[in-house]
């Protein structure tokens, strides 16, 4: 029960920060065309995080609400990616950022289709198809900037190179995940490693970009123990009413 | 001149001009202003509402506010492409809104300091939008018309949603509705002015009425505006923050002060309280996306030179 | 009273967002002896806040310090003046900015020292004497990044033609100034307008930048009526743990 | 090999090395090295505490940290001054820092992500680096010892004020003491690398000592920052994240676990939680500052020659 209700704050926190990532673009990206599917991004992932901390909410049995989990709580009890928090950089680094987690994210949604949990497979069934697209469109953009001009080619390869040490910290399995893993719920997160690989690296090779091979994981975000910096800047902002005006409702 | 009557006898007639069809050179630039600042504004209009998405209470309102946001862009879109079909391309009309040659709607020169303010865009901003739009739906040119239609329906979801995010602050907690009546202070005048000078100093009004461009005149729709709004106000138990309103049973309207029109030039001018910070946003949102909007290109270039070569080398 | 507690946020708060924005800029500076200079400025700027908001709290009588002032009231109730809101932009824009307000905070201090209020007059006494020094400083910098480079002074000439509107409200006289005029607490802004002008036009001069010549005021800050955007943001941030932690002594 | 012996002599007899006496070329290089990680790391240091700032919670704890980081960025001054006494300047070693060529303490790269990281930095990493640094103000260079001098002074009244916040959180609210334990077992380790590694793995130890540039042995200091800062931690109430660790009243000292250093080796590697942020910022700041840079050079060399030119005519 704890492990499946950090589990799900794992999932939920990190569609909610990377959702508030997304949405800081709302009327400043390059292309009207981006503002609007970037937006949509923000916005699936809104979505999602609702439906994982509802349940996280459910499973925990205190009564607390998505919004109460999402706007009370601190850095400290964030179960969010690293790569995740991480600021948006230039816009090649953002779609960098948004490919690496969106071709994990469609391999998670598509395991947990399977889960033992009716609820976790129904949501993951919905949240699925909205990943595939966002899948799609990073990729097709990852490779149109990776095989576009010299300039853009450089801004995806340094950003590559500097998430992927992020990127990495999706697959480590830990206590929570076999837990969980043992209960059916969910696979273990080194076992979504294949298909995130043979995606990513023919994405890669089409974009001509060079895959890193630094294996080494920067963790602390998924499990807790030692977030970014970033992320108490974020709350700070995105938790702002909540705090200031606890008595009221919205 | 025959070509000139023939073309008001059609919009007399109630006829769409299309595209491909004969108009005199003034109609086009004028369409072509009138488009390009509405195009403009939506784009520009994503500003003060992105200025809360990060801050936004709920997961719900913040979907809600993405998605109006979304929208937007999405209005700024058909309007482009509409202005297209008259000769002009999208990057012209950015690069004539950096430049300051083209303009964007005042009212988004105006902060949102509260919550409530995303309210009152929604309620105020997006009502005077619709009033001002309505008519359009009915404008001589085609693809504005039907820009026009498509843009409504989706507004008026939108104010909707602002007026129930209203009536949750001004129902809510002492401070709640504190910040709904102060939205509502600093929102009015700004609304009012989104109608433009009154008919006696507006321009180019005539000749747009003449050509079905515009239909309604500025007065006509401020009044129209207000007689709708401040019974809302008075639902939400807010009060118009103007000492003369009051019903005039004659004339089967409100009586009610006129903004401050010096405010409004001093913004048109560029005095506004956030002139430069839209401008400023919009112009780094561009120069900072040239190599993005490159690559695309240059990608784009290469795929096609692929495939011609796939095709010779077929055809050899 | 009334008149006297607001006139006395609207100093104490432009000393904090002013001193809050010089203070983002520690660690970032262009060399170390900026670092250490603006680090010092910011340092003044939040012990002014501490004895002006001190004073609001004792004259407005309900017992609030100068920490509930500063943390627990939200962007509606501050009067911090518009300028001192405006992001850091590049370091000329952020001295240039330091430079139009060193120049007023110098002629309002030096006023206030003959203030009948004996703790205001103390208060000044003693602000006096860094916030002389923080224009000898500024005034300098502006000297010579104006006749340096030409892209130092392009930099700076922005940067001053940006902000000449917002230094514009320094000087604007309302009612609750009007009121503490007539107490012989402070003097009516507008009286400032020569010694800031014969101070900054002599300076600019020997800059080679113009003095622009829009005499329109931007207002909204000082009375409050309408603040810019940025400092919602700036108290999400300033105030985060007050808020979160409502209970906790630091 | 006349002069080094006779080098030799002077620092046995305990005599200070200055700039304009001779010394091995070896020596020098040691010194740079040192001073100018020294230097970086103070520099670099300003950024982790730098992140609170602006979110301390009270206007006096912004002011203690204010003036926290402001002392820090003074004792880079010194330090880069005195490494100047040796013939590099300031600017070259500022990028061998952004090169890579040289480090800073790895104890920067971990985050600050509560309040009570400010405290545990004061307490923990300031108390590592004056264990460090006490015995440096004898070190034998006389200008890297005077700045010591100095510098010592300033970090223990840091360690004291981080020491007051620790105690404040650990005697706080349930969060706070949540939050005070976190920081603790987030920095205790990281705190311990601090001074090397083990002697049997650590490099140019000998010589160094020899030199008196360094005076005791990394285990040493480890040993007693750690018998030191066990009772401060149970006064706290807090508990050392070590399950060995136990008083050993033969040694006179605590046994404890060695952290972790193949974590820290990663980190120098570069794989440290925040190495490329630190880096990065400081190349930002370092970048965007060029054309200050410039601007003040070209203002004194207008200056120089406007002087030039005067004397040259009062002289006419």
């Amino acid at each position: 029960k704890p492990a499946f209700f950090e589990w799900l704050c794992r999932l939920g926190d990190t569609t909610l920060v990377l959702g508030h990532r997304i949405s800081e673009w709302c009327g400043h990206a390059p292309v009207l065309e981006e503002d609007i599917a970037l937006a949509n991004v923000a916005l699936d992932l809104i979505g999602h995080t609702q439906m994982w901390l509802g349940l996280a909410g459910e499973v925990e049995g205190k009564g607390r609400s998505a919004d109460e989990l999402a706007f009370r709580r601190d850095a400290m009890d964030f179960r969010s990616l690293l790569l995740a928090e991480k600021p948006n950089g230039d816009i090649g680094f953002t779609l960098t950022r948004q490919f690496l987690f969106d071709a994990y994210h469609v391999a998670l949604l598509r395991a947990l289709t399977d889960s033992s949990s009716v609820r976790v497979s129904e949501i993951a069934a919905k949240a699925l198809k909205e990943a595939s697209y966002h899948l799609d469109r990073s990729s097709d953009l990852i490779i149109r900037l990776g095989d576009g001009t010299e300039e853009s080619h450089r801004r995806v390869q340094k950003a590559l190179d500097t998430l992927w040490t992020y990127a990495n910290e999706m697959f480590v399995t830990d206590s929570v995940d076999e837990a969980v893993a043992e209960a059916g719920i969910a696979p273990r997160p080194e076992t979504l490693r294949a298909a995130w690989d043979s995606h990513v690296s023919a994405v890669l090779a089409e974009a001509t970009l060079k895959r890193p091979d630094n294996d080494f994981a920067r963790t602390g975000g998924r499990n807790g123990e030692r977030h970014s910096e970033h992320l108490g800047h974020l709350l700070a902002e995105m938790q702002f009413l909540q705090r200031a005006y606890p008595d009221a409702s919205w | 001149e025959e070509l000139e009557a023939a073309f008001q006898a059609r919009i007399d007639n109630n006829e769409r001009i299309e595209p491909k069809d004969w108009m005199p050179d003034h109609y086009r630039k004028t369409l072509i202003r009138m488009m390009g600042q509405h195009a403009h504004s939506e784009i520009v209009g994503q500003l003060p509402e992105g200025n809360w998405i990060t801050r936004a209470p709920t997961l719900e309102r913040k979907q809600i506010l993405l998605a109006k946001v979304q929208d937007e862009a999405g209005h700024g879109l058909y309007l482009y492409s509409a202005a297209e079909t008259l000769g002009v391309s999208r990057d012209d009309l950015t690069e004539q809104l950096l430049s300051g040659k083209m303009k964007y709607s005042s009212i988004f020169n105006y902060p949102t300091l509260t919550w409530a303010d995303i309210g009152a865009v929604g309620w105020l901003v997006d009502g005077a939008a619709i009033m001002n739009q309505v008519p359009l739906q009915r404008t001589s040119y085609g693809p504005y018309s039907r820009a026009m239609i498509r843009i409504c329906k989706e507004e008026s979801f939108h104010q909707r949603q602002g007026f129930d995010i209203m009536r949750k602050m001004a129902t809510g907690t002492d401070e709640q509705r504190a910040m709904a009546q102060d939205a509502l202070n600093r929102f009015w005048y700004p609304s009012l002015m989104m109608f433009g000078p009154s008919d006696k100093d507006s321009v180019h009004s005539d000749q747009s009425m003449k050509w079905r461009i515009k239909i309604n005149t500025n007065d006509e729709l401020r009044q129209k505006f207000v007689d709708q709004t401040v019974p809302q106000a008075e639902f939400l138990g807010l009060s118009v923050p103007d000492d003369e309103l009051a019903w005039n049973e004659e004339k089967g309207g409100y009586d009610f002060s006129q903004p401050d029109w010096s405010e409004f030039f001093q913004v048109i001018k560029g005095n506004g309280p956030c002139n430069e910070e839209r401008i400023e946003a919009r112009r780094k949102a561009w120069d900072e996306g040239a190599w993005f909007r490159d690559a695309l290109n240059a990608h784009a270039d290469k795929q096609a030179q692929r495939r011609q070569e796939s095709t010779l080398q077929a055809a050899e």
